[in-house]
């Protein structure tokens, strides 16, 4: 019924004038929820960071000014300086890629294996279901910190290296909900009809049942997005993340605890960077989960 | 319904022999032992000869399947090995280290269902719109939180500048106090949030309708028809809150300078102290596969409607 | 609400501190009594008393164990402790000496040249059923002579004029024999450490804490010190914190009376609150940056002097560290035994640098960094953990190299990869070495094939060296161990850092001292030579 | 029913809305109608009429985006519709309680109904614990369910549909209310049990002297059981009336619609007999088909079941759930391997059919689903959906295939505006046409239709069966028709199977299944089904398009 009428009453504007197409656009977007579109404007504002940091900030990242190290912040230096006199404002905005790429990377990672084993499970069902549900029980009960840190160690130090690591304990996650999503979508009559319709089992799993699986996939993957950031920052943190001086989120967390005494910036504000893009990204995760039909 | 039972032990015992296995082959490939590592260190000053005698008076040269085969026996006799490092049994540094950490862990989980469970049923019950918003959206920002970070920043504040808890030989509850309370908020959010998501869809349902067309109140509504309805199906995560809890742990103590089953993996990762290692990764294999057993086992008991799954067919 | 409370801690603390004040106007007799925090950054590892090189390990060794002789960190000079007296033959091949009677071990034993002899035969020569390696310190063992209970004598196969300073050290310190009969991995269980020392290990959780109680019966300190007797304090907490911000943390917070580490960087704040730093000198090797030659990139001499050349010592220790930690004038401190100061080649010349990189055939590539033959000048190194600020250290070196066009890629692996990369030098070019110890041996400890090797030449432990070997610093540093006459062997020494600097083998950086900070009523701390810290004479003004 | 006593319930000039986002939608629009003491009032109407809003302002559980805007409800001469719902709690189940719509989600599964029943006693404070048991077996008692003292101890899905709103009816009576809202408390049940549970609220009823608002979309319910019928469409009343005046009398031209739409007994006509020696298109002999249990045994859902089809008719499978009639058309259409017996299509055999033969079979047997909103994929397109099976086989140009599925299209009735809109967007009957375009794109001969219209509204039903008939007439389709509702079938079958427990119970032409000669099963069936009051074929309405062609 509401989704019916709600349908009906956004047809009918469209229907208007083009003249106040703008206004419709903000009448729109006043309908979004506000921590909707601050989740927006914090993962957009993220992204422009990794994608053309020069245009926020002129400092080098890597370069510091000797002499000019843990100066408070200041007009100069927004968020202050660390202890080789880098600017740390300069430092989270250049660091953005490399936090957001890894936790790309790891949750990619997460994502094809998982999926890839969840789709195969949940659709060839049978013994080779419990055969892989059986091995991602194996990936969970091997704790997943220890998980990582031994495949970090086998790969060696590096950002993509942690990513994979922080990705291999993702793949559970990942291949046990694709499994639950194409089990639910290969019972509904759809996907019989489908058949039905003479459709092969290629093309059903092509047209039917991943396209239905996605959303709560697709949900999940923000949810991990910001559950990567985290996991590559604490290994960060244990000294198993980005090599220095990379400015990676976590790495700068990790690095600046060391100041807490002397210099509380350096390690609260990359802190609370982490902490709110994380959040806008589990924001924009639950508007995906709920917009599914 | 035995069977059923013995088949679920059964698959819980594969899971575990092979998560043994898994771990066995992955910290084997590590690069360098725990012999190297600790005698390597330029404060023995030791001579090639002399670190081949000792890897030698280790056996830890010996062919992998030879040792895949000892340890498991090792293993299935209750039988941890040495630690390198420490110089000393696994099964001894197991003995002092599992009980900070069970303590830990323990009101850790505590404080967390706590917390989750208020956070909530507040979410739904509290009385102002805004404040239910605010109470839905904590567990999203607790889960954001990095936790180390998270005790860091408790100690700064609440040990050094407001002087409130001591870290540095703290009473016995006293030095629980911020560890548990770091360890609670990653633990609660992902279980408040199926709280949250359980008790929104179970108010839907028509059976809570009728209750209220008997004249029930809210109180009873969320205590006697929602709540026991929500908890149930939370219960499904609780092999993954273990997986959280010992991530958690590791950070925690690591922070907090506590000793604890946390604190030895994260200095025997570093130092590659593989018997130390594998025992770990058994114990938590172990207890994952028995909590998720305990579940699966305890799940019918405690949803009729599951009760007489493996009796009569419906 | 939280502004309340913040202000009466404040006030609190103004009016604790205004005590304190007064208090330590008070007259500086010691009391007697009282518990002592010290948090330690790093857990001890093992306790047989010559891997007490490792800081954690030495300090807890220095507490619990006597040596035979005592080196006043003053004037360097070796004073009776339980050797009441020595003798040494002129080519120091034979040493003998006189105990302290009256001495036991804690379990009641007595300290006797019987237990000397079987202390230094095990350190001299090791025991392999036990799997106890041989002392650093003490070279050319032979044997030893019990010759009466109080008279114990050593010889040995070469000279080894290092030894009578080697009884010194941390690494000689006296254990039952009870101790000694134990294989090495249980000897990480401090409990089972038994010294002769002013405390006795009452209690320990491996890894997290220690607790030291004081010796009622003490009655054998080092025979030249003010306070005789039992130790001040009656108990000794160690805790192990490594978080830098907690230690610190905690010690502003009155939680700590004594840490371990602390950064410069923490000092002026530390400084400002009425604490005190230590900062006694390691007077070793000094903190620096060392080549290994097997690797191509670093094998040719020009490019290690013009990486050498284009290190700013004056603006790293501007930037990261503080007066406490001085300039490095040669590669050992100028505090150590045989320094000779050699600033002229420690100069930072980046143009001479430059021009060196040119001559060597490494050419600016188009990415910046300098390559040749298609090999681009791209070196790594790991941080070195215990070590003050390593981590930073190593990337300012990298940001003064990379104006050269050479990268240096910081590594801050795990123990375990650090370890293995750290023998194969095509993985890493570059190390961080520093290691401190009062006597001219030290420069033999850190370069030769079979001590720690800190070129990584073959010979040593590494099998992943395929050529490199440096006779001629070899036999110099062989020259340091055995040359009995202490003007050749100073000579050697000196001969040692000019070579190591002309080789650019090493880069030294500061003079590495321990640094500690103490609250203000923590009295009497005292030092051994290298700076571990004594709390024999510790008493608390409170 | 004396109108000198006040009414139980007075609504004046009721308003509700509910908000969506930032603004509100009206959905009853001034409603006025009282309920007497005693009194059966039937508040019909097709879905999104208003009605069960209404009923839930009645008892004060409107959604909670739901408000009253404005009229007054007076129950026992007390204006609620501005009470607190504190104030409210006091009179729900005491005064007025409810028999909901969904027996099977309506009991709170980890409770055990001795608790859910007894509940209701509690809130409203009477009792101790031993006095509140003697009273809920009573209570079970008169509500017909055997063994209550057994039952108390049970938990709901223990209990069959008809025994658990047995349960809710006690649930209801508790506390003897003077009110009961009855929101379609049959519709989810099959007829047998149906009738046996509005005779159970009709004696309650007599017994307690309460008044009863029904809630039905089922005017043939309403019929048989209201003193009066209120006639809901979008939020307004068209008419309301005594049931006997109303039924025999229609003021209003959508009551007319509705009586002629609603399917019963009484109006439906029967199609012309088939004519002889027609070919055979579907062949049925000796089925059988198991299921495995976890507990290693079998259950047999269908048992023996024979019937053919003839080219062109249609053939009803009738039953009520569990009879095995879904069992039985899903091996017809190739989706379950019958365990023993033979089905033939045309001359194909669909048992042997391996996975490649077998969906060459799909462009000859085509089935279409009882739920529209779960048989087409939330993610296509109108367009993408009917042109799926032309993909699947015939490898057409683009343009050839989008105008067959344009002219496809068209053939259901719809506008060719809605091919780029997804199902969501489409009302019920929309989408049914939608699945029947895609069942018919491929041109089958057999179409398998499983309650294909049993979740329509009546109005919609009639549309879809008129449609499927003149599509059967044109194109010369045979129909197997699976339907609970034997009002339906005596209008559009030829020939019926009935099913009941697995077992085929009776089988042959509508006439003889509606003649006394069949079984006892059967007529039970038939005497069960609603709509007795209807005035005998008061309403003309031509009959559905006889057998189709033999093309």
């Amino acid at each position: 019924m509401t989704t019916t009428d709600s349908f009906l009453h956004v047809t009918d504007t469209t229907k208007q004038g083009e003249t106040a197409g703008w206004l419709r656009v903000l009448a729109a977007l006043r309908k979004l929820p506000l921590g909707l579109v601050l989740a927006w404007l914090v993962l957009t504002t993220v992204v422009l960071w990794a994608a053309m940091p020069w245009l926020f900030t002129a400092y080098d990242p890597l370069q510091g000014t000797p002499g000019g190290q843990l100066k408070a912040p200041s007009a100069a230096h927004l968020l202050g300086t660390d202890s080789l006199g880098r600017d740390l404002f300069a430092r989270l905005v250049y660091g953005a890629v490399h936090s957001l790429s890894g936790a790309i990377a790891a949750v990619g990672v997460g994502l094809i294996v998982g999926s890839a084993l969840g789709l195969v499970a949940g659709s060839a069902r049978g013994r080779v279901d419990t055969v892989l549900m059986r091995l991602v029980d194996v990936l969970l009960a091997i704790p997943t910190l220890l998980l990582s840190l031994s495949i970090i160690i086998l790969l060696g130090f590096g950002t993509l290296h942690a990513a994979i690591a922080v990705g291999a304990t993702a793949i559970a996650g990942f291949a046990r909900l694709m499994r639950s999503e194409v089990v639910r979508v290969r019972n509904a009559e759809f996907v019989e009809a489908a058949f039905g319709s003479g459709g092969t089992f290629a093309r059903v799993l092509w047209r039917h049942i991943l396209p239905n699986s996605l959303t709560s996939v697709i949900a999940y993957t923000a949810v991990q997005f910001g559950w990567a950031i985290l996991q590559i920052s604490t290994l960060g943190f244990l000294g198993y993340g980005a090599p220095p001086p990379t400015p990676e989120w976590g790495l700068l967390i990790a690095e600046g605890r060391n100041y807490l005494a002397t210099a509380w910036w350096l390690t609260t504000v990359p802190g609370l960077v982490v902490v709110t893009v994380v959040l806008a990204a589990n924001r924009i995760s639950r508007s995906i989960g709920r917009s599914s039909p | 319904m035995t069977l059923y039972v013995f088949g679920r032990i059964g698959q819980a015992l594969l899971v575990l022999w092979a998560a043994f296995t898994l771990s066995f082959v992955l910290l084997q490939a590590l690069p360098g032992d725990a012999v190297l590592i600790k005698f390597l260190s330029p404060d023995f000053g030791l001579s090639a000869d002399q670190i081949n005698e000792i890897r030698a008076a280790y056996a830890v040269d010996s062919n992998i399947f030879v040792q895949y085969g000892r340890t498991l026996f090792n293993f299935l006799k209750g039988d941890f090995g040495y630690s390198l490092q420490a110089g000393v049994p696994v099964s001894a540094q197991l003995a002092t280290n599992m009980p900070p950490t069970l303590r830990l862990a323990g009101l850790g989980f505590a404080v967390a269902v706590l917390l989750a469970v208020s956070i909530a049923f507040l979410s739904s019950m509290a009385p102002f719109a805004w404040l239910r918003n605010l109470l839905q959206s904590l567990p999203s920002l607790l889960i954001s939180v990095p936790v180390f970070w998270l005790a860091i920043m408790l100690i700064q504040i609440f040990s050094f500048r407001l002087r409130l808890v001591s870290v540095i030989n703290p009473g016995p509850w006293e030095s629980l106090v911020l560890p548990v309370a770091t360890l609670a908020v990653p633990i609660s959010a992902p279980l408040a949030q199926i709280l949250i998501r359980n008790i929104d869809e179970i108010r839907t349902r028509p059976f809570i309708a009728v209750a209220r067309a008997k004249g029930a109140s809210e109180a009873r509504l969320l205590w006697k028809h929602v709540a026991r309805n929500a908890i149930l199906p939370a219960l499904t995560i609780a092999g993954v809150l273990f997986g959280e809890l010992v991530a958690g742990a590791v950070v925690t103590e690591t922070v907090f300078g506590l000793n604890g089953i946390g604190g030895l993996t994260e200095k025997a990762v570093g130092n590659q102290d593989l018997s130390v290692l594998q025992a770990i990764v058994v114990i938590s294999a172990a207890a994952f596969v028995a909590i998720n057993l305990a579940v699966d086992l305890a799940y019918p008991i405690l949803d009729p409607r599951l009760r007489n799954r493996a009796g009569v067919e419906r | 609400m939280l502004r309340f409370p913040k202000l009466f801690t404040l006030s609190l603390g103004l009016l604790a501190s205004a005590t304190f004040a007064t208090a330590s106007l008070a007259a500086d007799t010691p009391v007697k009594g009282g518990k002592f925090t010290y948090l330690e950054q790093q857990a001890h590892t093992n306790l047989y008393p010559p891997a007490g090189g490792f800081y954690p390990n030495g300090g807890i060794l220095n507490q619990i164990t006597d040596k035979l002789t005592y080196q006043n960190p003053k004037t360097l000079e070796i004073e009776p402790w339980l050797a009441l007296s020595w003798q040494v033959n002129d080519n120091a091949t034979e040493y003998t000496f006189k105990l302290r009677p009256g001495v036991t071990f804690s379990d009641g034993t007595p300290l006797d040249a019987a237990a000397v002899a079987k202390n230094f035969d095990t350190f001299g020569l090791g025991n392999k059923a036990l799997k106890l390696p041989v002392s650093e310190v003490v070279n050319n063992y032979d044997r030893s002579e019990v010759v009466d209970p109080l008279t114990v004598k050593f010889y040995f196969k070469k000279p080894s004029p290092g030894f009578l300073q080697g009884t010194s050290v941390i690494g000689s310190g006296i254990v039952s024999l009870s101790t000694l009969a134990l294989p090495f991995e249980q000897l990480g269980d401090a409990t089972k450490i038994i010294g002769s020392g002013p405390f006795v290990v009452k209690a320990e959780t491996i890894g997290k804490s220690l607790s030291l109680q004081a010796r009622s019966d003490y009655n054998w300190g080092p025979a030249k010190l003010d306070h005789q007797g039992r130790a001040y304090l009656d108990e000794i907490s160690y805790i192990i914190t490594s978080e830098d911000s907690v230690r610190i943390g905690a010690l502003l917070a009155g939680q700590a009376d004594f840490i371990r580490q602390i950064q410069a960087y923490d000092e002026a704040q530390v400084e400002a609150q009425g604490f005190t730093i230590f900062a006694p000198s390691t007077r070793g090797v000094n903190n620096s940056i060392v080549f290994r030659p097997d690797n191509p990139l670093v094998s040719d001499l020009k490019v290690r002097k013009a990486l050498s050349l284009a290190v700013n010592r004056d603006e790293i220790i501007s930037t990261l560290f503080s007066k406490n930690y001085p300039k490095a004038t040669s590669v050992i401190a100028s505090t150590a035994i045989g320094y000779v100061p050699l600033v002229d080649k420690l100069q930072y010349d980046p143009e001479k640098a430059e021009a060196l990189l040119d001559e060597a055939g490494f050419k600016p590539g188009a990415d910046g960094i300098r390559e040749k033959d298609g090999q681009k000048l791209v070196l790594t190194s790991y941080e070195s953990l215990p070590q003050p600020q390593s981590r930073a250290v190593l990337q300012l070196i990298g940001q003064q190299w990379a104006k050269l066009g050479v990268k240096l890629n910081v590594l801050a692996g795990d123990a375990g990869s650090k370890v293995v990369d750290e023998l194969d030098p095509l993985k890493t070019p570059v190390a961080v070495a520093m290691v401190g110890r009062a006597d001219p041996d030290v420069v033999k400890s850190q370069f030769y094939p079979t001590n720690r090797n800190a070129l990584v030449q073959k010979g040593g432990v590494s099998d992943k060296v395929k050529t490199f070997a440096d006779d001629k610093l070899n036999s110099i540093l062989e020259e340091i161990a055995s040359q009995p006459d202490r003007e050749k062997r100073l000579k050697a020494v000196a001969d040692a850092q000019t070579y190591l600097l002309d080789q650019a083998y090493s880069v030294p950086i500061f003079e590495e001292p321990q640094a500690f900070a103490g609250a203000p009523y923590v009295k009497g701390v005292a030092f051994e030579s290298v700076g571990r810290p004594s709390f024999y004479s510790v008493w608390l003004d409170k | 029913m004396s109108p000198v006593q006040a009414p139980v319930l007075d609504v004046r000039d009721l308003v509700l809305s509910y908000r969506q986002g930032d603004e509100r939608a009206a959905v009853v629009h001034g409603v006025s109608f009282t309920v007497e003491p005693g009194e059966v009032v039937a508040l019909v109407g097709e879905s999104g009429s208003g009605k069960t809003s209404t009923a839930q302002a009645v008892i004060g559980l409107l959604a909670e985006n739901g408000r009253i805007d404005s009229g007054t409800i007076h129950l026992n001469g007390e204006d609620i519709s501005r009470w607190s719902s504190r104030r409210l709690r006091n009179i729900r189940g005491a005064v007025v309680s409810l028999v909901p719509q969904d027996p099977g989600n309506s009991l709170d599964p980890v409770m055990t109904i001795g608790a859910q029943v007894r509940e209701t006693l509690e809130i409203h404070g009477r009792l101790d614990r031993r006095e509140a048991d003697r009273q809920v077996i009573e209570l079970l008692t008169s509500v017909g369910l055997s063994e209550p003292a057994l039952r108390i101890r049970q938990y709901p899905h223990e209990l069959s549909g008809g025994m658990k709103q047995r349960v809710l009816i006690a649930i209801a009576i508790a506390l003897r209310p003077a009110l009961i809202i009855a929101d379609e408390p049959t519709s989810a049940l099959d007829v047998t049990v149906q009738r046996r549970i509005l005779d159970l609220i009709n004696d309650l009823r007599r017994e307690y002297g309460t008044s009863v608002l029904l809630v039905t979309h089922d005017l043939a319910v309403a019929a048989d059981r209201s003193d009066r019928i209120i006639v809901l469409q979008g939020g307004r009343i068209q008419e309301q009336g005594r049931t006997e005046d109303v039924l025999a009398a229609p003021q209003n031209a959508y009551t007319r619609k509705l009586l002629s739409d609603a399917p019963s007994l009484a109006t439906a006509r029967p199609r012309p007999p088939i004519e002889p020696g027609r070919p055979i298109a579907v062949t049925v002999r000796n089925l059988v088909q198991d299921f495995p249990l976890q507990s290693g045994k079998t259950f047999r859902a269908v048992d023996d079941v024979s019937f053919t089809v003839a080219r062109g008719t249609t053939h009803a499978v009738v039953g009520e759930s569990g009879s095995g009639k879904t069992t039985t058309i899903r091996a017809i259409a190739g989706f379950q391997k019958p365990t023993g017996g033979e089905i033939r299509v045309g001359d194909l055999d669909v048992r042997s059919l391996r996975s490649e033969e077998l969906r060459q079979f799909r462009r000859k047997v085509q089935l279409v689903y009882q739920n529209p909103w779960g048989s087409l994929d939330p993610r296509q397109t109108v367009q993408a959906i009917v042109e799926e099976p032309l993909l699947n086989f015939d490898p057409l140009p683009r343009d050839q295939r989008q105008a067959r599925v344009r002219a496809m299209i068209d053939r259901v009735g719809l506008p060719a505006a809605l091919l780029s809109r997804s199902p969501h967007a489409l009302s019920g009957g929309q989408r049914q046409r939608v699945a029947i375009a895609r069942a018919l794109v491929l041109e089958p001969d057999v179409v398998v239709l499983d309650e294909a219209v049993s979740a329509l509204d009546v109005t919609v039903q009639a549309q879809i069966l008129t449609l499927l008939a003149e599509l059967q007439r044109d194109l010369g389709l045979t129909y197997v028709f699976v339907s609970h509702d034997l009002a339906i079938v005596r209008q559009i079958a030829d020939t019926v199977s009935v099913l009941h427990n697995g077992r085929q119970v009776d089988y042959g032409t509508v006439d003889e299944i509606f003649s006394p000669a069949a079984t006892a099963y059967t007529r039970e069936l038939i005497q069960a089904i609603p709509g007795r009051k209807f005035p005998r074929a008061a309403f003309d309405r031509p009959p559905l398009a006889a057998a189709g062609p033999l093309s």
